[in-house]
C-alpha cells in the first residue's frame, strides 16, 4: 500500500514548475525513451505525484538514468515538462538520500 | 563496475562547489586554446568556451585509466570522497592523462570557431583564466543549492568584467546561459547568442567551383535542436559553403541522443545509445557531422575506425582554407 | 384499388450498387413480373433529372404504383414520396427498396449472389406495391396554444421561445417558485455565469410577455383529447388564506414535459455518506457557492488541504441507476478549478472510472490536469473505500489505482466530494401516468429517437425537453427545450398538421366481437362498438392509435391491421422473397 | 446458404441493420429484411407462413428496452415468438428456426453475429433433418 504523501508534491513544486500532474499515461515517453527504461518516465511522475518517496527511491537508477534528451518531451501529446521534472525529483532525491 | 552515483554526486559537487569546475583541471590546459590568436583580455562581448571543448580530452584520458580505478578497493572511494574537498582529486587522477592529439584537437575547434567569426567580422574578446565553467552537469544532476549557489557566483563575475554579451560555442553552455540562468538569477540582463546563430545571420565565405561532393551526414545536438531550436542554421552554413549532407531519419527537432548526459553515472548505458545512434548515422556515409564537444565524445567511444567525426566548425574552417579565404565574400 | 401499371426503377447509386449488383440483370429478371409495366435503371436516383424522367414516364405511362430500388428509405424515403406526389401519384403507392445498405454494401464479394438478392428484394418491393392501398395523411386543426410542465431553466427558455412565436403559453411549476436546480447555483460551468440571476432575468422577460402565464405550486391531473387540441387540468394549491385549491381547465394544442430530474442522494454510509467531511457534488457546490469571497476553503471552520473527489456515485450501477449522468464530470472539474483558483496550496486527488468531458468540456479536464489535480483511476470491480475518523482522525480514502497496477492508495482527506449525478424525480409519476408517457430503462421519458427525433414522444402533440429525458447540463437542458419548442411550434403556427396514415384498421366483416384486441392495446385506442344489427365491433379511434401494432398479432380472425402493413401485402412480400 | 427472413423495426433496428452495409460488414447473403413499425405487432401467422413457403429460419430484430411505443416491448414480442413457435411445433416445424433478439440502432456487429450464428445453426437444423 501507498501512503500519498502530500508533502512530497508540495515540497516539488516550491523547487521549480512540476507539472507532472499534466500526464495522461499514455506512455509515448516511454515508447521512445532512447535508453529504453520502461519506468521512464510516467511511472516516476506517478509516484512523485501520489508522494511515494520510498518507490521514488528504489527506482533512484532509473531516475538518474535519464538523458534530459527531450525526445519524449518533444512528442508529448499533453506538453509536460519531462526534463524538468526529472530534474526536481533528482533534487529532492539528493536532498533526501545524499543530503546534497 | 564504474563509479557509484552518490560519489560521482559527491565529487561533482564538492567539485563545484569549492573549486567552481565540475571538472577542474589547470586553468592552463583551459586556456591554451587561445594561445596566439591575440584575443584581447575582456570586453563588452566575449567568446565563452565554458570549458567544455578543453575538458574532453582529460575526460578520454580518464576512461583510459578506467582499469586502474576498477582494482581500487571497494573502501576507495569513501577515502576519495573525505580528501577531495582537501586535495583537488579529478587534477590528480587526470594529470598527464590528456593525449596531446586529442587537446590538439578539440582545442583545434575553438580556434576555428575564433576564426570563423573574426572572418564575418565579429569583434570578441575571452576571460581567459577568469572564464567559468555554467554549471549544467550539477544542474542537470539536480544538485540545486550548489548550482544557484555557483550560478550566483558567474553572474556576479561577468557583470564585474562589465560583460553585456556572450558568444557561446556549445550547446550546454548555451542552454544554461540563454534559458536557465534568467530563470533563476532575478535580473539577468546579459545577451545570449551561439556562434551558429551568429554564422548564420553573418558569414558570407567565398565558394570557387561547386560543391563539397565529401558525403557528410549530419547529428544534431539533443539540446541545440529541442532546447535552443538551433537546427536550421548549422544546415544555412554547411549548404553556403556547398557541403552537401544525409539526413538521418531522427533528425532536426526529432534527433538521437548520443548517450553523453549519462556518460558518468552509467557509461555502459550511454555506450548503448551511442551505439543506437551511430547504427543509423553509418550507412549513410563515413563522414559524421556533429556541433556538440559531448556528442563528438560519445559517438567517437563507440565508433568503427573507418568512421571520421568532424566536429562543423572544423569542417567549415577546412573548407574555407581550401577555397582560399579568411574573410568574408 | 391495388396499383396494376407498376413502375421499377433500379438505381445505380454512382457505383456505390452498381459495382456489386449487376442492376441490367436484376431489371431484366423483373421486366415480366406481373403487373409491371416499365423497369429501367437510373444513375443517380435521387438526382433533379432522373426524378423528372420518372415523373414523366409515370404520367406519360399512366403508372399507378412504383418501386425504387436504391439506397435505404432512411434517406429517401420522403424525397420520392413527394415526387410520387407531383406525379399524381398517392405517395404510399410508393415503395423503396433498400439495395445498397442490405445488399450491395454487404455482399460486396459475391456479385452473382448480391445480384439474385436484389432481384428477390425487389419482388418483394414489387408485392409491397401491388398490395398497397392509397392511404391519405390524417389532417388535424392545431390551437395556437402550449402548456408547458416544469419551469426550471429549459421550461422558462422554452416558453418565452414560444411567447415570441406569439403563441398563447400555460407554464406550471409544481413548486413555489420557478428556477429549478440552475435558480440556487451561483456559479455554472463552464461559463461560470451565474444561475441566480439568469433565472432572474429569465422570469423578467416572461413578465413582459402578455400571453405567458405562470402557474406556481401547480400540477398536471388530466389530459383528454389528441395533438391540436388537448384538454387539460391544472391544479393549484392552495396560497395563503385560501383554503381550496384551483382547479383550471385549459385549451392546448401542444404539451412540453421540461420537468427536470432531481440530484441522486447517497445512501446513509455510501461512500461514508452521512459523516462528517463527506459531501455530495451539490452540497460542495453550496458550499463554494456560499463562500464565494473567500480566500480559501472552508469546512465547519477548517481550512481545506486535501480534496478527494470520487466519481460515479450512484451512477453507471450494475443495477438501479446504470446510466451516466454526462454533466456530473464537468461540474466536478470545474469546481475543482474555483478551488485551484482560490487556494492553489490545496491537493486535489480524483479518484475516476472514466472522464467524460465530452467537446469544448475538455478544455476544463486539460486545465485540472494543468493546475495540479492528480487523477486516478480505479475499476468498477474494486471501487474506493471511505473510513471516516474515528475519535478525531481524519476521513482516509482507500483506492486500486489502475496506472501503479492495482496498488493499493491510502488518501488521507480533509473533505470527500462524492460526485452525484441525477435521477428522475419522484413527482414526474404523475405526469407520467396523465400523458401515458412511455420512459426507459432508466426511468427518464422516451423520445421516438435519440438521433433522429429527440424531442418528439410516440403521443402526438406531446415533447419532451431538458432532464427530463435524460441528465443534461444547463445549456443542453435549454438546448433541448429549445428544440421541443421549435417542434411544438411548427405544427401550432401552421394551424393544422399531418399524421402518417399507418393506424389499426378493423375488417368489420371479419370481426366477432371478442375484445382481445381491447386489452392489447397500450393506448386505450379500441373500444367495444355495435354494428347496425346490434353485433358487438371492434372500433379504432385513430387520433389515439400509434400504429405500432400490439393488436394485429392478438386478433384470431386476423381483423385487425396497421394500415400499410396488412397481412396479404406481408404474405406476398414474403412470397416475392422466395421467388427465384 | 439458409435462408433467413428477418423482421425488423422502422426507427430502431432497420438503423442497426442498415449500418452494417455503411461498414461493409458482411452477413450471409440469404439474408432478407421486412420492416414494420414494431416488433409487438408481429403477427405469428407470418412467421409460420415464411416458414411453410420456403424459408429456413424467421429472425426477429425487436426493439428491446429502446421502443419508444411501449415500455413492455420486449414482453410482448416475446409471447408473438412463443406463439410462433407453438405454431410451428404443430405445423410439424423445428421451433429453432424462429429467433429473436434485441437490435438497437447502432447494434450493427451484434445483428453481423447474429446473421451468421443463425446461419450456422440452420445448416446444422437442415443437416438433422436429412439424416432423419
Amino acid at each position: 500500500m501507498i501512503k500519498v504523501n502530500d508533502s512530497v508534491v508540495r515540497e516539488l513544486r516550491s523547487r521549480g514548475r512540476f507539472d507532472a500532474s499534466k500526464c495522461f499515461s499514455c506512455g509515448t515517453c516511454t515508447a521512445l525513451c532512447p535508453v529504453g527504461l520502461p519506468i521512464l518516465p510516467r511511472e516516476i511522475f506517478r509516484y512523485a505525484l501520489l508522494g511515494a518517496q520510498e518507490e521514488l527511491i528504489k527506482r533512484q537508477d532509473e531516475i538518474f538514468s535519464c538523458l534530459l534528451c527531450r525526445m519524449c518531451e518533444e512528442n508529448c501529446p499533453e506538453g509536460v515538462g519531462i526534463s524538468g521534472n526529472i530534474r526536481l525529483i533528482r533534487g529532492l532525491l539528493n536532498e533526501k538520500v545524499l543530503g546534497l | 563496475m564504474s563509479l557509484k552515483r552518490e560519489d560521482v554526486l559527491t565529487i561533482l559537487a564538492q567539485n563545484i562547489g569549492i573549486r567552481g569546475s565540475a571538472f577542474p583541471v589547470a586553468s592552463s590546459a583551459l586556456t591554451a586554446w587561445a594561445e596566439g590568436l591575440g584575443i584581447r583580455k575582456g570586453g563588452h562581448t566575449v567568446l565563452y568556451t565554458g570549458h567544455m571543448y578543453q575538458i574532453i580530452p582529460f575526460i578520454l584520458g580518464m576512461q583510459n585509466r578506467e582499469a586502474l580505478m576498477r582494482s581500487a578497493p571497494s573502501w576507495g572511494m569513501k577515502v576519495a570522497r573525505l580528501i577531495n574537498p582537501v586535495i583537488n582529486l579529478t587534477r590528480v587522477v587526470t594529470l598527464g592523462a590528456a593525449h596531446p592529439l586529442d587537446v590538439l584537437r578539440y582545442n583545434r575547434v575553438l580556434r576555428d570557431v575564433a576564426t570563423l567569426l573574426r572572418s564575418c567580422g565579429v569583434e570578441f574578446g575571452y576571460l581567459y583564466e577568469y572564464e567559468e565553467y555554467a554549471g549544467a552537469l550539477p544542474y542537470d544532476m539536480g544538485l540545486d543549492r550548489v548550482f544557484l549557489k555557483h550560478a550566483h557566483r558567474v553572474y556576479k563575475k561577468l557583470k564585474g568584467f562589465g560583460i553585456r554579451r556572450l558568444i557561446t560555442v556549445d550547446p550546454h553552455t548555451t542552454e544554461m546561459f540563454k534559458n536557465v540562468y534568467p530563470e533563476v538569477i532575478e535580473g539577468f540582463d546579459i545577451e545570449v547568442v551561439n556562434y551558429l546563430e551568429l554564422l548564420a545571420e553573418r558569414w558570407r565565405p567565398k565558394v570557387k567551383g561547386g560543391g563539397h561532393k565529401r558525403p557528410f551526414v549530419i547529428h544534431d545536438s539533443c539540446v541545440y535542436s529541442r532546447y535552443l531550436g538551433i537546427f536550421e542554421e548549422p544546415r544555412s552554413i554547411l549548404r553556403r559553403i556547398g557541403v552537401e549532407f544525409q539526413e538521418p531519419l531522427l533528425s532536426k527537432r526529432l534527433t538521437h541522443c548520443c548517450g553523453g548526459p549519462i556518460e558518468s553515472i552509467f557509461p555502459e548505458r550511454a555506450k548503448e545509445v551511442a551505439k543506437a545512434r551511430m547504427e543509423q548515422l553509418e550507412p549513410l556515409g563515413r563522414e559524421i557531422v556533429t556541433m556538440c564537444p559531448i556528442c563528438h565524445l560519445n559517438l567517437g567511444a563507440v565508433k568503427d575506425e573507418n568512421i571520421q567525426l568532424w566536429d562543423i566548425a572544423t569542417i567549415l574552417r577546412d573548407i574555407q582554407k581550401e577555397q582560399g579565404g579568411n574573410g568574408n565574400g | 384499388m391495388a396499383s396494376q401499371k407498376i413502375g421499377v426503377f433500379v438505381c445505380r447509386c454512382g457505383g456505390n450498387i452498381s459495382d456489386y449488383v449487376d442492376v441490367e440483370k436484376v431489371v431484366e429478371s423483373i421486366k415480366g413480373v406481373e403487373g409491371v409495366k416499365i423497369a429501367r435503371v437510373n444513375m443517380f436516383s435521387c438526382s433533379d433529372s432522373a426524378q423528372e424522367e420518372m415523373i414523366g414516364l409515370i404520367k406519360r405511362e399512366g403508372l399507378d404504383g412504383i418501386v425504387i430500388a436504391s439506397c435505404s428509405p432512411k434517406l429517401h424515403l420522403n424525397t420520392f414520396r413527394q415526387m410520387a406526389q407531383r406525379a399524381g401519384l398517392n405517395p404510399y403507392q410508393y415503395t423503396q427498396v433498400n439495395i445498397r445498405e442490405q445488399c450491395s454494401w454487404t455482399h460486396t464479394h459475391d456479385r452473382d449472389g448480391a445480384t439474385q438478392k436484389a432481384t428477390r428484394l425487389v419482388r418483394a418491393g414489387i408485392e409491397a406495391t401491388r398490395h398497397s392501398e392509397p392511404l391519405h395523411p390524417i389532417e388535424v386543426v392545431t390551437r395556437p396554444s402550449v402548456l408547458v410542465v416544469g419551469a426550471g431553466i429549459g421550461g422558462l427558455r422554452a416558453a418565452i421561445a414560444l411567447g415570441e412565436m406569439g403563441l398563447t403559453v400555460h407554464l406550471l411549476e409544481k413548486a413555489d417558485r420557478p428556477g429549478g436546480l440552475v435558480g440556487t447555483r451561483k456559479a455554472l460551468f463552464p461559463t461560470g455565469a451565474d444561475g441566480t440571476s439568469e433565472i432572474d432575468s429569465l422570469l423578467q422577460r416572461i413578465h413582459t410577455l402578455q400571453n405567458i402565464s405562470l402557474y406556481t405550486n401547480a400540477s398536471l391531473v388530466k389530459k383528454e383529447g389528441s395533438i391540436g387540441d388537448f384538454s387539460v387540468s391544472i391544479r393549484v394549491e392552495p396560497k395563503d388564506g385560501q383554503d381550496r385549491a384551483d382547479t383550471i381547465q385549459l385549451n392546448v394544442g401542444a404539451i412540453l414535459v421540461t420537468t427536470g430530474a432531481t440530484p441522486y442522494v447517497p445512501k446513509e454510509g455510501e461512500y461514508g455518506y452521512g459523516a462528517k467531511g463527506i459531501v455530495t457534488l451539490r452540497e460542495f457546490l453550496d458550499l463554494l457557492d456560499s463562500s464565494r469571497d473567500s480566500d480559501g476553503i472552508y469546512y465547519e471552520g477548517k481550512r481545506v488541504r486535501r480534496i478527494t473527489y470520487i466519481y460515479c456515485v450512484g451512477s453507471r450501477q450494475k443495477e438501479g441507476h446504470t446510466y451516466c449522468s454526462r454533466f456530473c464530470c464537468s461540474s466536478a472539474i470545474f469546481a475543482s478549478l474555483e478551488v485551484h483558483k482560490r487556494s492553489p496550496d490545496v491537493l486535489q486527488y480524483h479518484l475516476y472510472r472514466d472522464i467524460r468531458t465530452y467537446g469544448s468540456l475538455e478544455a476544463l479536464y486539460q486545465r485540472a490536469l494543468d493546475q495540479g489535480s492528480l487523477f486516478i483511476r480505479f475499476s468498477p470491480d474494486s471501487p474506493p473505500k471511505v473510513e471516516c475518523g474515528h475519535n478525531g482522525g481524519g476521513i482516509k480514502v482507500l483506492v486500486k489505482d489502475l496506472l501503479t497496477s492495482k496498488r493499493e492508495l491510502e488518501i488521507s482527506s480533509d473533505l470527500v466530494v462524492l460526485v452525484t449525478g441525477l435521477v428522475p424525480r419522484v413527482e414526474q409519476q404523475e405526469v407520467q401516468d396523465v400523458l401515458k408517457l412511455p420512459v426507459g430503462i432508466d426511468g427518464f421519458f422516451n423520445e421516438i429517437h435519440p438521433k433522429l427525433r429527440p424531442v418528439e414522444t410516440v403521443v402526438a402533440g406531446v415533447y419532451i425537453g431538458g432532464c427530463a429525458q435524460g441528465p443534461k447540463n444547463a445549456q443542453e437542458s435549454v438546448e433541448s427545450s429549445l428544440g421541443a419548442a421549435a417542434k411544438a411550434g411548427s405544427i401550432l403556427l401552421k394551424g393544422k398538421v399531418e399524421l402518417e396514415p399507418f393506424v389499426a384498421e378493423v375488417d368489420e366483416g371479419l370481426c366477432d366481437g371478442c375484445g382481445q384486441c381491447v386489452e392489447a392495446c397500450p393506448y386505450d385506442a379500441i373500444t367495444m362498438g355495435q354494428r347496425s344489427d346490434g353485433t358487438p365491433v371492434a372500433v379504432v379511434n385513430t387520433r389515439l392509435c400509434k400504429g405500432e401494432g400490439a393488436c394485429v398479432p392478438v386478433c384470431p380472425k386476423e381483423a385487425l391491421e396497421i394500415r400499410g402493413y396488412g397481412h396479404e401485402k406481408i404474405r406476398s412480400m414474403i412470397r416475392g422473397l422466395l421467388t427465384e | 446458404m439458409a435462408r433467413i427472413l428477418v423482421f425488423s423495426t422502422n426507427n430502431i433496428s432497420d438503423p442497426g441493420i442498415d449500418l452494417c452495409g455503411s461498414n461493409h460488414m458482411d452477413y450471409p447473403l440469404g439474408v432478407s429484411v421486412i420492416s414494420v413499425p414494431c416488433s409487438s405487432g408481429i403477427d405469428p401467422r407470418w412467421i409460420l407462413y415464411a416458414l411453410e413457403h420456403g424459408f429456413d429460419g424467421v429472425f426477429v430484430a425487436a426493439d428491446g428496452t429502446d421502443c419508444s411505443y411501449l415500455q413492455d416491448c420486449t414482453t410482448r414480442t416475446g409471447k408473438v415468438i412463443r406463439e410462433a413457435q407453438e405454431l410451428a411445433k404443430g405445423a410439424g416445424l423445428d421451433p429453432r428456426r424462429i429467433k429473436m433478439a434485441a437490435i438497437c440502432s447502432v447494434c450493427s456487429e451484434a445483428f453481423q453475429n447474429h446473421m451468421k450464428k443463425f446461419d450456422q445453426a440452420l445448416e446444422e437444423l437442415r443437416g438433422e433433418g436429412n439424416e432423419d
